[in-house]
């Protein structure tokens, strides 16, 4: 752990970057050298960040990187987070994937479970799925399908490009992991 | 399967075995000489199979005995019929070591990058007073296969389930019996009267008049009512006990 | 949004800053004036990170900060490190990076030998594989490559900067040599 005041900056720039929380001072003294001060080395990273998009920020003596309050003006961030769609979602997807054009019921049946209106939303809003028409059965029941849009996420060209059941079992794809 | 790749001196396999026995004798993997390797080979796998389980070893087996036959061919004088030529095999072989050496030693490199998490990290900032976090919903072709296989499944083991119907169960034909003699006190009834009839299914039938007609013996045990048939597959009739006080 | 090219650079600072994913080059436009040059803004701020303890960095199109994989050995940062890649799995992951795209069939032909049950499930599940699509032989087998997030996990750019087979080649025999 013996470098110089120029590696010393470049740690500690890391380390505020990599860490969530602001750090504490003590934290950062156990990773540069003791023959360097600590407070000087924040001061030049501060002055270094100044006038830049993000600074150098302390609370205390606790330190870390903020994005400058002056861009708040400039920016809306829109934050995009993918949150794992629900193992409801996910079976429902599938099933319509694999069986369409299938009907709510149809889908309910293969699950054993009944599905909810909010599954079939968050599909619909995500524009994976669409309705296709209705059964020429008794009651003439709505079926649903998958859409283009569902190709270009999940990066097929067409339907037929989804492996077949019997070809998932032969690539290895244990379905044991997924409880 | 996957027990014995650890069984053979920690090779996972014939071709790992070879690619070891051919870098031992040439640097470049090019020259080396396929009839020393078939010997090299079967020697190991001859004195392992002393030691090791004979079923364990069969992928091995496999390679030698084809490398015997490579051998044998490229010792005499090529047959003008044969529809692969011995040193084609032969090169083909060089070939194929050559490609997996070559990709081993790309996933050792691969592996000896910095990695994420590892050797270099991403922001840790979660929060920002200015960003808006916009959820989507997001799923992987992975998590599609992965739930169809899933969905496959169940729908399989559904289908070995066992039809149960609805029964009626001796407690609630004792249970029917009971209220029933509350109304009718002191006559004697046909226990079929007793039975609700409304049920179509004769399975569903058949299990309330037995389950009925064993609640009545039940009855009778506790002394709560008699029982009569006057003579075998006749009617039979159920009457409430009077009451001793 | 009217700013200038020393705003734009800040702003790309703090956008890219405040997300610890890549962002799309799509989305930083939306926040920069159509008079600049992104790319050459983005170059700019890569220039000015270099050298420094954390690097402006690209997946093809997005964009990101990350510590500079010089500090690795000062950070000693504990993430949930999983778990060492098997030898079948880092052979399999060098074929299909290699060959891409590659057939089951094709892996275990170089490999000479199955490619046994969860091989592919932990590369999959690491999200460093992906179904590329069907190949147009007969028989039409499905074929694999790697992702995106496999460049971003080894600090790739892009495939280019896999060391070329002749580089790798060059790199054994020296090894040897010199061993």
């Amino acid at each position: 752990m013996t470098h110089d005041k120029n590696t010393a900056l470049k740690v500690i720039e890391a380390i505020l970057f990599a860490n969530s929380d602001l750090v504490n001072e003590k934290d950062l003294l156990k990773n540069i050298p003791k023959s360097l001060n600590l407070k000087k080395l924040l001061e030049e990273l501060r002055n270094t960040y100044k006038g830049r998009g993000i600074n150098i920020y302390n609370v205390k003596n606790k330190w870390g990187f903020r994005t400058a309050p002056s861009m708040a003006n400039y920016l809306k961030i829109e934050k995009n987070l993918k949150r794992k769609l629900s193992k409801a979602g996910v079976e429902t997807l599938a099933i319509i994937a694999y069986y369409q054009p299938v009907t709510k019921g149809e889908i309910e049946k293969v699950r054993a479970r009944h599905i909810s209106q909010g599954t079939l939303d968050i599909l619909l809003e995500r524009g994976w799925i669409e309705l296709k028409g209705r059964r020429k059965t008794p009651g003439k029941p709505l079926t649903w399908g998958t859409t283009d849009k569902f190709l270009e996420h999940f990066n097929l060209a067409d339907l037929k490009e989804l492996p077949s059941i019997k070809e998932i079992n032969q690539l290895g794809i244990s379905e044991k992991k997924s409880g | 399967m996957n027990d014995f790749l650890l069984n053979i001196d920690g090779y996972e396999g014939p071709m790992e075995l070879l690619l070891d026995l051919a870098k031992k004798q040439e640097v470049d993997l090019k020259h080396i000489s396929i009839l020393e390797l078939a010997d090299q080979y079967s020697n190991y796998v001859k004195n392992k199979i002393k030691t090791t389980n004979l079923t364990l070893v069969a992928d091995y087996l496999v390679i030698a005995s084809w490398l015997t036959y490579l051998k044998s061919r490229l010792l005499l004088p090529e047959k003008k019929n044969e529809e692969i030529p011995a040193e084609t095999l032969a090169q083909n072989l060089k070939e194929q070591l050559i490609k997996l050496d070559e990709m081993r030693r790309a996933g050792v490199k691969i592996l000896s990058r910095p990695q994420l998490d590892k050797d270099f990290f991403k922001n840790g900032l979660g929060k920002n007073t200015f960003v808006e976090n916009k959820y989507t919903f997001d799923c992987t072709l992975y998590d599609l296969l992965r739930n169809i296989v899933d969905v496959d499944t169940r729908k399989k083991l559904k289908n070995f389930k066992l039809a149960l119907k609805k029964v009626c169960s001796v407690e609630e034909a004792i249970k029917n019996l009971k209220k029933f003699f509350e109304l009718k006190k002191d006559e004697w009834l046909p226990l079929e009267s007793i039975i609700k009839n409304k049920e179509t299914d004769t399975f569903i039938k058949k299990s309330y008049t037995a389950s009925h007609f064993t609640a009545s013996l039940e009855l009778a045990k506790e002394g709560l009512i008699n029982i009569r048939q006057h003579a075998p597959f006749a009617p039979i009739y159920i009457k409430k006990k009077a009451v001793k006080k």
